[in-house]
């Protein structure tokens, strides 16, 4: 019971879902179950608060090493928490938007967790340069192709790709930076996405496959009964 | 198997039939005969209106189709458009449902199936169509002739998705035939993934290092393949990791994710006989917002310092921030995502990675079980038939096979 | 007390020392421009904590250190806190309750929309799901989380197959030879010109290939020897420029980034650049 | 102030990365800090003195340029406006730049719109560029705003006949005919070039196909960069150049500054933003030739 009542569901869902697209009256369930499936994820948002609360109070009960940060994260979510539950300094009281403009809510919103965020985003911009840096070396045929095809779309994209090869004749213009970029990026570049998201596409449909068939069960923990 | 057959041939023919039909090329435009005009004459009106059911809906739809005006050819100015209007009754009030622009013939008049909507079309009721000829100047139009009565009602069945219902029964039908195969035990041989075989070198260096091993599931919701198939790998790095006993650290993103996690490390702690040496505080929740979870996991990195760190599921941007990081921290990476467009910096930044399909397959690999071989197989007959018909497509290109390239333009409805 | 533990309180202090003095030079500079006191304060202080948040998270760059586990825990509380907010207000309130209960509908001031026993469903799966938290009853949750895998699977493998599959096969079907004028033609005018036509020949050569050999390589149940190896070989070597490719393309989306981060420090904080 | 900030951040970044080499001549590895540290500069240091680079155009941008450019004076160019506020900031430079070039060029300039969102666009451009550049220009002689009208591709094909049937007036309410400007203008036809600036539909495309290819007028255009490779195919038989993104932009401006001393103070949007990208990219790519020096050198010593 505990193992083959999942499974079921799983199978029943599963291939409902798939034969409701067939089907135009059932054409809407798709939709309705994302809408269930968002409803569930509320729920689940008290597991995943009580396991944060859980976490970071236990550090900070058995004074755990840096137990102070845990104090910072616990005032944190619960300032924010109340803030946005009871919608403090909400223009419109209660019945307004959460995010409403004004509120004390989008207040935190906007000058710590966007400058927080937007700054985390930012950090892309070094660790692209470190990236490249440290990987793209010439150690064997691969990689050298990763670094050249990489370091001409580089140079097409500043002055210097079309200053070093403006003197090319246009007869023999797919030689020029700027054009040979624009060329791999629409033809090999081009012909290794579409490859890759083929692979994906099969792989996606034999894995679903394998779910709704029950012979992938591990997400259910069933291999030990 | 020969009704599958049976049904793709019919497919075929329909499809060869429908695009010979179509195609009328258009009136070569009559450069010559334009005079300003003083006074602006009515274009002349749409001709062969017609209006039907739309096919494969719910209802509450009509398809409208006419032969664009005389009027409307390339340099003329008597044409600014269409406007459909429709009635209960022949006698009106017509009330415009939409307009289209000049060169186009067809419009899709959509209704609302709510009885409470201002635009509820009921099903099984007579309505008429009539197409105005909107010139610039608002004052002047021409109206067709009314076309009715015409009733919109619901099918059962989308024909247009015919070739998908196709793919899935003989893809179904493959997998089926190899899974089987595979129990009565058949020999599979399946190339090695090198992301793979690296996991459990991995594992072994984390217990000689005294480390423990990270895994990210990344940032999709359990309603994603990609970590649904993280949560399959997770599953065989966490009975690995209970057997030579290392650490695991499973920071999530998604409590429901969370929740999977739980139970799938759970599960594996006691398959691998220690449910003594699972504890809860391994997988846990950390927030779900991109960029602080970046934050969070990022710190950990470089303060527990992980012998090795395994990205499997769904990255965004954040693929790059973690794969620095990690190498920062001197840990060995895994990574695999389905995610196209951060692939490429998996693959610069991590020391093992499983482009996209290979990421499904691992799961499979790692059980090395018959069953889930099976539908790796099923998977490459899959790759050949569309490298054959790709062939066919490149031939049917240059012979102008419309109807073979059409077999593949499925309607998005 | 440790030097170590001096030296980090001194820079305590400075941070500190510093946030204050950014903090009154901008209210002072923001009054200076009229607006009233009261928001002047309270903006300059804004404006210098998320200046400071964001120096904070830059500083993670030299290496780990306690401004930037703060800046790090603050973000985990807060945004854990937002989007949970976020999920009850939009979809619990606003989506669920109108579909239950007249009376809830009416406490959380949403308009009730009408009845439906199917939302009953993820309701009892909710609930299922916080069993987990139980010893005994804990299995059933499993029951939910078979809903969830169940619903995924079967629509992503109609969506995968539709859009990605059955649309970038049809994708490839490009015609071998691009206004062709027979071979006489092809050879007179023969160029290397980037829009040329062997150019765009060749381009649809490329993708062509590239597709087939990039398949091959994802075969798995195939050795990769002879024509197979050759082939796979080939694969990788597309896939390695699409890597690169699309690598060096992305650099700029993220400059721009930095150069955001950077306009509002060096612009609205500093007041250097306008 | 700004040449001072530039020869000392040129040098400063030029003398680093000599350092750079020299040690991984000695194979040596670089730090990772040592990294961030240069893109910080690189990317702050533009950003702080306003360094900006010269653009070499490329073909397919220089293209537009030339045909502005090599058209005799007083040559009738239409710009036409198909955007919205929330990509403006991708190619505003562009219609500007375009309408900078053609007036001092002494073109004749029409001004349109075919998007319901960037009405107000175009007469922004009159006041901000045109009556504050170029007082001596008069509107209704030098240049005109139509303004827009609705019916997208419907709207060409009326004006490619006539623009009579569409448009009585421009914005400001006067009778085309009393404008000279229009005096001998019936229809599209008489345009000597048409300019559309754009980053949807209906855009770059539909110029081609419902105005460029029908009426036999060669047509140019800026697009924003996600639709700039949807255009390529067109280019060189049906469109005569392409701006694509902040790039083109940047080209085009530098290409103006070059021929044009008067436009030594002009703001140059294009061109400042991609100053910390330029030194970015360039950073990026000395280091992935440094590294590779240093890899070359380590692995002979090695061996």
């Amino acid at each position: 019971m505990k193992r083959r009542i999942p499974l079921l569901i799983t199978f029943v869902v599963g291939s409902v879902l798939i034969l409701s697209v067939f089907f135009p009256p059932a054409e809407s369930w798709g939709e309705d179950f994302s809408i269930f499936f968002d409803i569930i994820a509320v729920f689940a948002f008290f597991l995943g608060g009580g396991n944060l609360v859980r976490i970071h109070g236990k550090k900070l009960f058995t004074r755990k090493s840096d137990w102070g940060f845990s104090v910072v994260t616990l005032a944190g979510f619960f300032v924010m928490l109340l803030a946005g539950l009871f919608k403090v300094g909400n223009p419109a009281g209660m019945a307004g938007d959460v995010t409403a403009a004004g509120s004390f809510f989008q207040m935190l919103y906007e000058w710590i967790f966007n400058p927080l965020g937007a700054s985390m985003y930012a950090l892309l911009a070094f660790y692209v340069a470190s990236a490249s840096y440290r990987a793209f070396r010439a150690k064997n045929v691969d990689a050298t192709i990763l670094l050249v095809a990489a370091f001409i779309i580089l140079l097409g994209r500043t002055p210097l790709g079309m200053y070093a090869t403006a003197w090319i004749p246009d007869s023999f213009s797919i030689l020029q930076i700027p054009n040979l970029a624009i060329w791999i990026m629409t033809s090999p570049n081009m012909a290794g996405q579409r490859a890759i998201m083929i692979g994906i596409a099969l792989g996606v449909v034999s894995m679903s496959l394998r779910l709704i068939l029950g012979v992938e069960r591990t997400y259910l923990g069933v291999d030990s009964e | 198997m020969k009704e599958i057959l049976m049904v793709f041939l019919a497919l075929l023919l329909a499809g060869g039939i429908s695009s010979a039909g179509a195609q009328e090329s258009a009136p070569p435009p009559d450069t010559g005969t334009l005079v300003v005009t003083p006074a602006p004459a009515p274009p002349a009106p749409v001709t062969n209106l017609n209006a039907k059911d739309k096919p494969n809906d719910h209802g509450a739809g009509v398809v409208v189709t006419w032969t664009p005006s005389a009027d409307d050819v390339v340099g003329s100015t008597r044409v600014f458009g269409y406007a459909i209007l429709r009635a209960a009754t022949p006698e009106g009030p017509f009330l415009e449902r939409g307009k289209v622009p000049i060169g186009e013939g067809v419009f899709e008049d959509q209704g609302s199936l709510d009885e409470v909507s201002p635009d509820y079309m009921a099903d099984h009721v007579d309505y008429y169509y009539k197409v105005r000829v909107i010139s610039p100047d608002t004052t002047v139009y021409a109206d067709s002739e009314i076309f009715g009565p015409v009733q919109c009602f619901g099918q059962w069945f989308n024909t247009n998705k015919l070739p998908v219902l196709i793919f899935v029964l003989c893809f179904t039908t493959l997998a089926i035939f190899f899974i089987t195969h595979a129990r009565r035990g058949a020999e599979l041989y399946i190339r090695p993934l090198a992301g793979i075989e690296a996991v459990d070198e991995a594992i072994g260096r984390a217990t000689e290092m005294g480390r423990p091993i990270l895994y990210v599931l990344g940032l999709g919701t359990a309603a994603e393949i990609a970590t649904i198939a993280s949560f399959t790998i997770l599953g065989r790095v966490a009975k690995k990791v209970a057997e030579y006993q290392t650490g695991i650290i499973v920071p999530c993103y998604d409590p429901i994710v969370m929740t999977v996690a739980q139970e799938t490390v759970k599960a594996s702690y006691l398959d691998a006989g220690r449910p003594d040496a699972y504890n809860e505080d391994m997988v846990y929740f950390v927030t779900q917002s991109q960029f602080a979870y970046v934050a969070a996991v990022n710190g950990t990195m470089l303060r527990e310092l992980p012998a090795t760190n395994i990205y499997m599921g769904k990255f965004f941007a954040e693929s790059l921030i973690l794969a620095e990081t990690g190498a920062l921290a001197g840990s060995i990476q895994i990574a695999g995502t389905d995610e196209v467009a951060q692939i490429p910096f998996f693959v610069v930044a991590c020391d093992y990675t499983l482009i996209g399909e290979e990421l499904y397959a691992a799961s499979a690999y790692l059980g090395r079980e018959p069953v889930l071989l099976g539908s790796l197989k099923a998977q490459d007959y899959a790759k050949a038939a569309i490298m054959i018909m790709a062939v066919i497509g490149f031939v049917a290109a240059i012979v102008g096979w419309d109807w073979y390239v059409n077999l593949f333009n499925v309607p998005s409805n | 007390m440790s030097t170590a533990r001096r030296t980090s309180l001194i820079i305590l202090a400075a941070v500190i020392i510093l946030f204050l003095v950014s903090w009154f030079a901008k209210f002072s500079a923001v009054q200076n421009t009229g607006a009233p006191f009261g928001i002047s304060v309270r903006d300059g202080f804004y404006i210098t904590l998320a200046a400071f948040c964001s120096l904070a998270i830059f500083s993670f760059l030299y290496k780990d250190n306690p401004y930037y586990k703060f800046a790090e825990h603050l973000f985990v509380g807060i945004s854990a806190a937002y989007w949970m907010c976020v999920g009850f207000w939009s979809t619990f309130v606003g989506n669920f309750i109108p579909k239950v209960s007249r009376t809830l509908s009416d406490f959380f001031e949403v308009p009730f929309k009408s009845f439906d026993i199917f939302y009953f469903i993820p309701l009892i799966l909710g609930i299922l799901l916080l069993l987990r938290l139980s010893n005994k009853y804990g299995w059933l949750s499993r029951w939910s989380l078979a809903f969830i895998v169940g619903t995924t699977a079967g629509l992503n493998l109609i969506r995968y197959l539709r859009s990605d599959f059955i649309s970038q096969v049809s994708n490839t079907f490009v015609p071998l030879v691009v206004d062709w004028e027979g071979i006489d033609a092809f050879f007179s005018d023969f160029s290397l010109a980037a829009n040329g036509q062997f150019i765009m020949i060749l381009g649809n050569w490329v993708v062509f290939i590239g597709v087939f050999c990039g398949l091959v390589y994802f075969f798995f149940s195939k050795e990769h020897k002879g024509f197979f190896g050759t082939a796979s070989r080939v694969g990788v070597w597309v896939l390695m420029i699409t890597f690169g490719a699309s690598f060096g393309y992305t650099v700029m989306g993220r400059v721009s980034l930095l150069v955001g981060r950077l306009t509002f420090l060096f612009g609205d904080w500093l007041g250097l650049i306008d | 102030m700004n040449n001072l900030g530039l020869i000392i951040s040129l040098v400063l970044i030029a003398g680093g990365l000599i350092w750079l080499l020299v040690r991984s001549l000695s194979g040596r590895e670089v730090e990772r800090p040592i990294i961030f540290i240069f893109m910080g500069v690189a990317v702050s240091v533009p950003l702080l003195f306003n360094i900006t680079f010269s653009e070499k155009a490329t073909p397919i941008v220089k293209a537009v340029f030339d045909k502005v450019e090599y058209l005799p004076e007083g040559s009738r160019v239409l710009i036409s406006f198909d955007y919205g506020p929330s990509m403006a900031p991708e190619v505003q430079p562009m219609s500007d730049a375009f309408i900078r070039h053609c007036l001092a060029k002494n073109h004749k300039l029409f001004l349109m719109g075919l998007w319901a969102t960037g009405q107000s666009l175009n007469a922004d451009a009159v006041e901000r560029v045109i009556k504050r550049e170029f007082p001596e220009k008069v509107g209704g002689v030098d240049y005109v705003n139509i303004g827009y009208k609705a019916g997208s591709q419907g709207v060409l094909n009326v004006i490619i006949t006539d623009f009579r049937k569409l448009y009585a007036t421009d914005v400001d309410g006067r009778d085309l005919d009393s404008l000279p400007i229009f005096q001998d203008i019936k229809s599209l036809k008489d345009m000597d070039l048409l300019l559309s600036v754009g980053g949807g539909f209906p855009g770059v495309k539909e110029w081609v196909q419902f105005a460029g290819d029908p009426g036999n007028v060669p047509t140019a255009g800026g697009s924003a960069a996600v639709t700039t490779p949807l255009m390529y195919p067109y280019y060189p038989r049906q469109l005569v150049g392409l701006l694509g993104g902040i790039k083109g932009a940047a080209e085009y401006e530098s290409e103006l500054k070059k021929h044009y001393p008067q436009f030594d103070k002009m703001p140059t949007p294009g061109v400042a933003m991609m100053g910390p990208q330029t030194l970015a990219h360039l950073m990026v790519m000395a280091f992935i030739v440094v590294g590779n020096i240093a890899f070359f050198l380590g692995k002979k010593r090695d061996s």
